[in-house]
């Protein structure tokens, strides 16, 4: 298996991760309306990323992601407190990437709902983007 | 565009049932001119409605009506605002 | 076709109660007279109090009702008579309308609504957005099949070219069917009062006078504009007023009564415009602030904080100026005697609510008020009663109503109907019916 | 959890979806790729997959025992995982052993400019399902067992109705009545707005259903003393030492009438001053001819509206709890213009002044109401909550916003101040039931909007004004929505439940309780007596928040297991020849 730093000329991965409540059908819109973005982003669909450990993410980034966006159901979040706990989640995250030099804005926690297109488009170029610069 | 004859042969029976108006016939024209009016307008550079309005001589109503559904069907965007205005250009 | 209950309407009452029986174990048909199940609150921008998003929270219920086994849907179709046989069923008679696909081949892929030529104004955003003579109604429409609407097309057989599955049919036509059923619910909506009704509010040829459900659209997420923009010339809104009772409490329109929602719809959408364009002013004219229900008075002393203005006044007149702004002629009732012109950029109008349909067409004996509603004689105690036994009606069926009432009485009729089939078509022992 | 790996078989299908995935992705070329994975023992491409020759396929191959795993490579899931579940049901594979994957809504519809880089996507995401369905267990629906007996708290209109439509459904209904008798408040009117029935019929009607009805047991003078269990299984220990098992719980109690504060109006002080319940009493008592106060004839009343409701803090006493009442209580507007025209019609030469904020005649037939009492010659006055009116010897003084802000001062030998209503007495019991209560202290329904008679907790249900303030025909609907609820939770001998929940390896738990301060649901996950995590299935709503902190890995969501989702992540990771 080849290794982020070593994928030549094409772009930085990105994982995006959706919940089945919101996001994940907010993807499904924008492909409905036939919007375009860069091929290089991943889907994950989970019931809520409240699931992970800090320690997925960094997992994530060692196994060739250059950046992470989860996009939650915030406040349509269905689970009781999960929201809450999420972000204290990610919050833990970015202390964790900062002793490992891994810049805390390859990691983006955002919501996206159901019809959500240019929110989804938006995140994407934004973390796009930003890994361009990055790189430069 | 090749259509097989029996799709022929149904078109024909539904155009019997159910006429095409000439207003209509105008109309989908009408659209198309204004379309290519438009798509002509910002072709090179990003306009705002009143903008195309005045290019095209075209009422600003039509002009926006017209711009959303080029829009909708990804043949122009809104690429940013200027004033109270956004700017719409050729995809 | 047999089933324990005919449900009339899939609005957000029509799906709830269709999903509450089936849960019981009963086998419904759901009829819906539009493309797509979903009714008002699909179209709708966000919900108040919460500010849920109303497709995000509409859509899964729409999918449940979709793929529960013991709900037929029929969409697109209408209902053109309803009998009571000797027995006490009822025979229904309805007609499904051609779409000119063929539903069990199509993969709702859209490549028919790509190529066509024919551009006509989209319904589903009250005229405010553009779709094709053959599309799908909207993003989130169940089921995800287009409709082909043959007075907009010219026949040019571009779709069937371009079709993957080849399942467009030009000769398709309407189908009859037949349902047996042991009870009737209605949860057949409401329509808004018509923009042009008030001559003195433009009798509907003010470009930038919107109707409150346009205000939805304008506001919704994936709506015609993509954004907040006015009508004629794709301006961003600077100054916006929305007309209280604009189609209530108005006898000269035959609707002297409260639409109920319309207080509390005009405050979130103010709200809404007060986030996406923050330096805007908005001001809401009205008579009473009518925000009765459960965390509703909250929202209003917010939207005050927000510094959305409140004015109590009536609206005499309102006509076009300059660019397409808008002038109104404000008599206070507050404050100053003085009447005084105010000036706005796009008025929305809180139009009111009136019947979808008049169940009095079918010769049947369901009857309704003076009010043009559903005559529901059981009140209180039994609100889903219709004139008619084993006839129920909820939601706005029953006069004018928000999501949560509707849901709440939706919940009521599946259970006055459920209590009729305990003793017309008991459960079998076990749970299977 | 993962024995079945070895013998994993996967069978991967690649939809064309008739040229919309196909003319941007390489299917042939994913098929073809996937082919190569060990444990994928089919890979083949079609053009329709959901149609009926594509289901034959799967099935056909799992029938010949080829393969027993799928993945679907096709739209979104949205559309077709349920159609491809149950093709793997009639082919009597676990329908939980179906993973779909979706290349047209989230690659050829949104990258159709780069087919390599869509193919290479396809690739990889149709990868990560192979590793994820391998990952897989045969999960099954889970059934709890239900005691068909609903129990029902508060025997006002709402839970009398609530018992008779739970009864009518064959269920056995409990009905649970702190005070001495059924009726609640239905007992204090004379008539009920808005068509003016009489009340006593009303609940007369009531009554003798339920009374002659054998499957509810009415429990008078009794309070809920213990209580434990979840849905389906309730057990609970009255006040009169009856035991109850019951499947599921509506709560119906009710409304209590707000209280003036101390000297608010000068209520308490000068006996001009009473409250609307009040009047209706008197009324009620004095069915016939003027109405009178100390023995006096009353000859001008003056309304007050708000009082007790959308109260604002600095302006308003705060409630018991320091709270102020700042939400509206929906039904004192109609109540008190309903009592207006009744006072009217007994005494036409009564002169009536209506000091309000906002008139609040929202419902059906309201406004006829409100519109009834202007005919009547009631006056209308405007306050506002900063200027509020003033109670003097034989007047009232109000500051009138409807006549430009006018001081205005009122005769009145009677003050009626239009009281408010508040959740009734429940906090022990809602302590005791672990049940959510809202800023405003009535109880919280699962969702405002969607969800307003259920709890987040499963099995609880609410009917009428514990919920929110609502008049007679609004709980009435309340409770038969809840009855609804109710007949669908206990339909069946056993509930069945979503399996997607959380799940413990007892051999991987430490007894570390990190866990447990994760979960949001009370009992839904606990420690053993082997000092081991447990979960209680009926109660876990399946987040996964508790997996999260569980280093050792001994929790995890059936069908979505950290496990897979790594696996998943690393396919999508991994570079794929383009």
């Amino acid at each position: 298996m080849e290794h982020a730093t070593s994928l030549g000329d094409k772009p930085p991965k990105i994982l995006i991760i959706t919940t089945i409540a919101s996001s994940y059908t907010g993807a499904n819109t924008v492909g409905q309306a036939r919007a375009q973005y860069a091929p290089n982003t991943y889907i994950l669909r989970v019931p809520d990323p409240v699931m992970f450990p800090e320690d997925f993410y960094l997992r994530c980034f060692d196994k060739g992601f250059a950046g992470i966006i989860i996009m939650s159901s915030g406040s349509d979040c269905p689970y009781e407190g999960a929201y809450g706990r999420l972000s204290a989640r990610v919050g833990r995250t970015y202390l964790k990437m900062k002793e490992k030099g891994i810049p805390t804005t390859r990691l983006k926690l955002t919501t996206v709902c159901t019809v959500c297109k240019h929110a989804f488009l938006k995140e994407i170029d934004d973390m796009q983007n930003h890994l361009k610069e990055k790189a430069a | 565009m090749s259509l097989s004859e029996s799709t022929k042969a149904k078109l024909k029976i539904a155009k019997e049932r159910h006429g095409v108006s000439p207003e209509l016939l105008a109309r989908v024209k009408e659209t198309n001119r204004i379309h290519r009016a438009i798509l002509e307008a910002v072709a090179t550079e990003a306009k705002s409605v009143p903008d195309i309005a005045a290019a095209t001589s075209l009422p600003s109503e039509v002009v926006f009506w017209n711009v959303n559904a080029l829009r909708k069907y990804n043949k122009l965007v809104d690429v940013k605002k200027s004033g109270d205005f956004w700017l719409y250009q050729k995809k | 076709m047999k089933a324990h209950t005919l449900v009339i309407g899939a609005g957000i009452a029509g799906l709830q109660a269709a999903l509450d029986l089936a849960e019981q174990g009963r086998q419904v048909v759901l009829v819906e007279k539009n493309p797509s199940i979903g009714g008002r609150m699909i179209s709708l921008s966000k919900v108040y109090p919460t500010l849920d998003c109303a497709s995000c929270i509409t859509t899964p219920r729409m999918a449940s009702v979709a793929h529960h086994p013991l709900i037929h849907t029929l969409t697109y179709t209408e209902v053109l008579g309803v009998a009571k046989n000797e027995d006490g069923t009822f025979r229904a008679h309805l007609r499904k309308k051609p779409r000119y696909i063929e539903e069990d081949k199509c993969i709702g892929c859209k490549r028919c609504e790509e190529v066509c030529p024919v551009y006509i104004r989209d319904d589903f955003e009250h005229q405010l957005g553009a779709k094709k003579a053959i599309s799908i109604p909207f993003t989130n429409a169940i089921p995800q099949f287009p409709v082909l609407e043959p007075q907009s097309c010219t026949w040019c057989g571009a779709c069937a070219n371009a079709c993957p599955v080849d399942c467009i049919d030009f000769t398709q036509e309407s189908r009859d069917l037949f349902v047996e059923v042991d009870a009737v619910l209605l949860a057949t909506g409401f329509q808004l009062t018509p923009i042009d009704a008030k001559a003195q509010y433009g009798g509907g040829k003010l470009r930038n006078v919107i109707s409150s459900l346009q205000g939805e659209r304008l506001l919704a997420p994936h709506g015609p504009y993509g954004r907040v923009l006015r009508p004629s010339d794709g301006k961003v809104p600077d100054s916006i007023a929305f007309v209280q009772c604009a189609g209530s409490r108005d006898a000269s329109l035959g609707v002297p009564y409260c639409s109920r929602v319309c207080c509390m719809y005009a405050i979130k959408q103010a709200m809404l415009l007060s986030g996406s364009l923050p330096t805007a002013d908005i001001t809401i004219y009205y008579m009473d602030i009518r925000a009765f229900g459960k965390g509703y008075e909250a929202f209003y002393q917010n939207a005050k904080a927000m510094g959305i203005n409140f004015v109590k006044a009536k609206v005499g007149r309102i006509r076009e100026i300059e660019d397409g702004n808008l002038a109104l002629r404000i008599e206070r009732q507050e404050g100053t005697a003085q009447p005084e012109e105010a000036q706005h950029d796009l008025v929305i109008l809180s139009l009111g609510l009136t019947p979808q349909w008049n169940p009095g067409q079918l010769a049947w004996e369901v009857k309704t008020a003076s009010d043009g509603f559903v005559a529901t004689p059981g009140a209180p105690l039994d609100p889903a009663a219709t004139t008619q036994d084993g006839v129920f009606a909820c939601g706005t069926a029953t006069g004018p109503k928000d999501i949560v009432d509707s849901i709440m009485e939706a919940g009521n009729a599946a259970t006055e109907v459920g209590k009729r089939l305990e003793i017309r078509a008991p459960m079998v022992p076990g749970g299977a019916s | 959890m993962s024995g079945a790996m070895d013998e994993a078989k996967v069978g991967v299908y690649v939809c064309h979806c008739g040229g919309n995935i196909s003319d941007v992705v390489d299917v042939k070329a994913v098929a073809a790729e996937l082919g190569k994975h060990p444990q994928v023992a089919i890979s083949k491409e079609f053009a329709f997959m959901c149609s009926d020759a594509g289901q034959k396929l799967v099935i056909e191959d799992i029938k010949s025992g080829k393969i027993n795993r799928v993945v679907v490579a096709a739209c979104s899931p949205a559309l077709h995982e349920l159609t491809f579940r149950k093709a793997l049901q009639r082919a009597d594979l676990n329908p939980y052993l179906y993973e779909h994957v979706n290349i047209r809504e989230q690659v050829s519809w949104v990258h159709k400019g780069d087919h390599d880089a869509a193919t290479r996507k396809a690739t990889s995401l149709t990868r990560a399902g192979v590793e994820k369905i391998l990952r897989q267990d045969r999960l099954e629906s889970i059934h709890v067992g239900a005691a068909k007996r609903v129990l029902i708290v508060g025997g006002g209109p709402a839970g009398l109705k609530a018992a008779l439509d739970s009864a009518a459904r064959g269920l056995k209904v409990t009905l649970v009545e702190k005070s001495g008798r059924l009726g609640g408040h239905l007992h204090e009117f004379d008539t009920v707005y808005p068509g003016g029935q009489s009340a006593s019929e009303l609940l007369g009607k009531l009554l003798s259903a339920v009374s002659a009805n054998p499957a509810i047991t009415v429990v008078l003078g009794a309070e809920v003393k213990t209580w434990d269990g979840f849905v389906g299984n309730f057990k609970a220990v009255l006040s009169t030492g009856d035991a109850v098992n019951a499947g599921a719980v509506i709560m119906a109690t009710g409304y209590r009438h707000t209280a003036p504060s101390a000297g608010e109006y000068r209520f308490g002080k000068d006996d001009r001053v009473i409250t609307l319940p009040a009047l209706i009493e008197q009324m009620k008592a004095a069915p016939r001819g003027p109405l009178t106060r100390g023995g006096r004839a009353v000859r001008s009343v003056a309304f007050i509206h708000c009082v007790g409701s959308r109260q604002i803090e600095g302006v308003h006493a705060p409630q018991e709890d320091g709270k102020v009442n700042d939400y509206c209580s929906r039904v004192c507007c109609t109540a008190a213009l309903h009592t207006i025209n009744a006072l009217k019609e007994r005494q036409s030469d009564l002169a009536i002044y209506d000091l309000y904020r906002d008139i609040r005649t929202y419902g059906r037939g309201h406004e006829a109401i409100y519109e009834q009492a202007s005919k009547n010659g009631v006056l209308f006055f405007r306050f506002t909550e900063e200027a509020q009116p003033e109670i003097r010897e034989s007047s009232v003084v109000v500051k009138d916003v409807l006549t430009w802000n006018q001081e205005v001062e009122l005769p009145a030998d009677l003050v009626v101040l239009v009281t408010g209503v508040k959740p009734g007495e429940v906090a022990e019991l809602t302590a005791m039931m672990k049940l959510p209560t809202g800023s405003d202290r009535f109880l919280q329904e699962a969702h405002p909007k969607l969800r307003p008679v259920e709890v987040a907790n499963n099995g609880f249900f609410l009917a009428g004004a514990c919920q929110a303030p609502m008049d007679l025909v609004e709980s009435a609907a309340a409770a038969g929505a809840a009855a609804s609820k109710v007949a669908a939770v206990l339909s069946k001998d056993f509930i069945t439940l979503d399996p997607y929940v959380a799940r413990v390896d007892a051999e991987k738990c430490t007894g570390c309780e990190a866990c447990l301060p994760e979960c949001a649901y009370t009992g839904a996950l606990f420690m053993n007596g082997s000092k081991k995590a447990e979960v209680n299935a009926a109660l876990c709503k399946g987040c996964g928040a508790c997996v999260a902190v569980c280093e050792p890995r001994a929790l995890d969501l059936a069908g979505w297991s950290l496990d897979q989702m790594e696996a998943m992540v690393d396919a999508m990771a991994s570079e794929v020849a383009p």
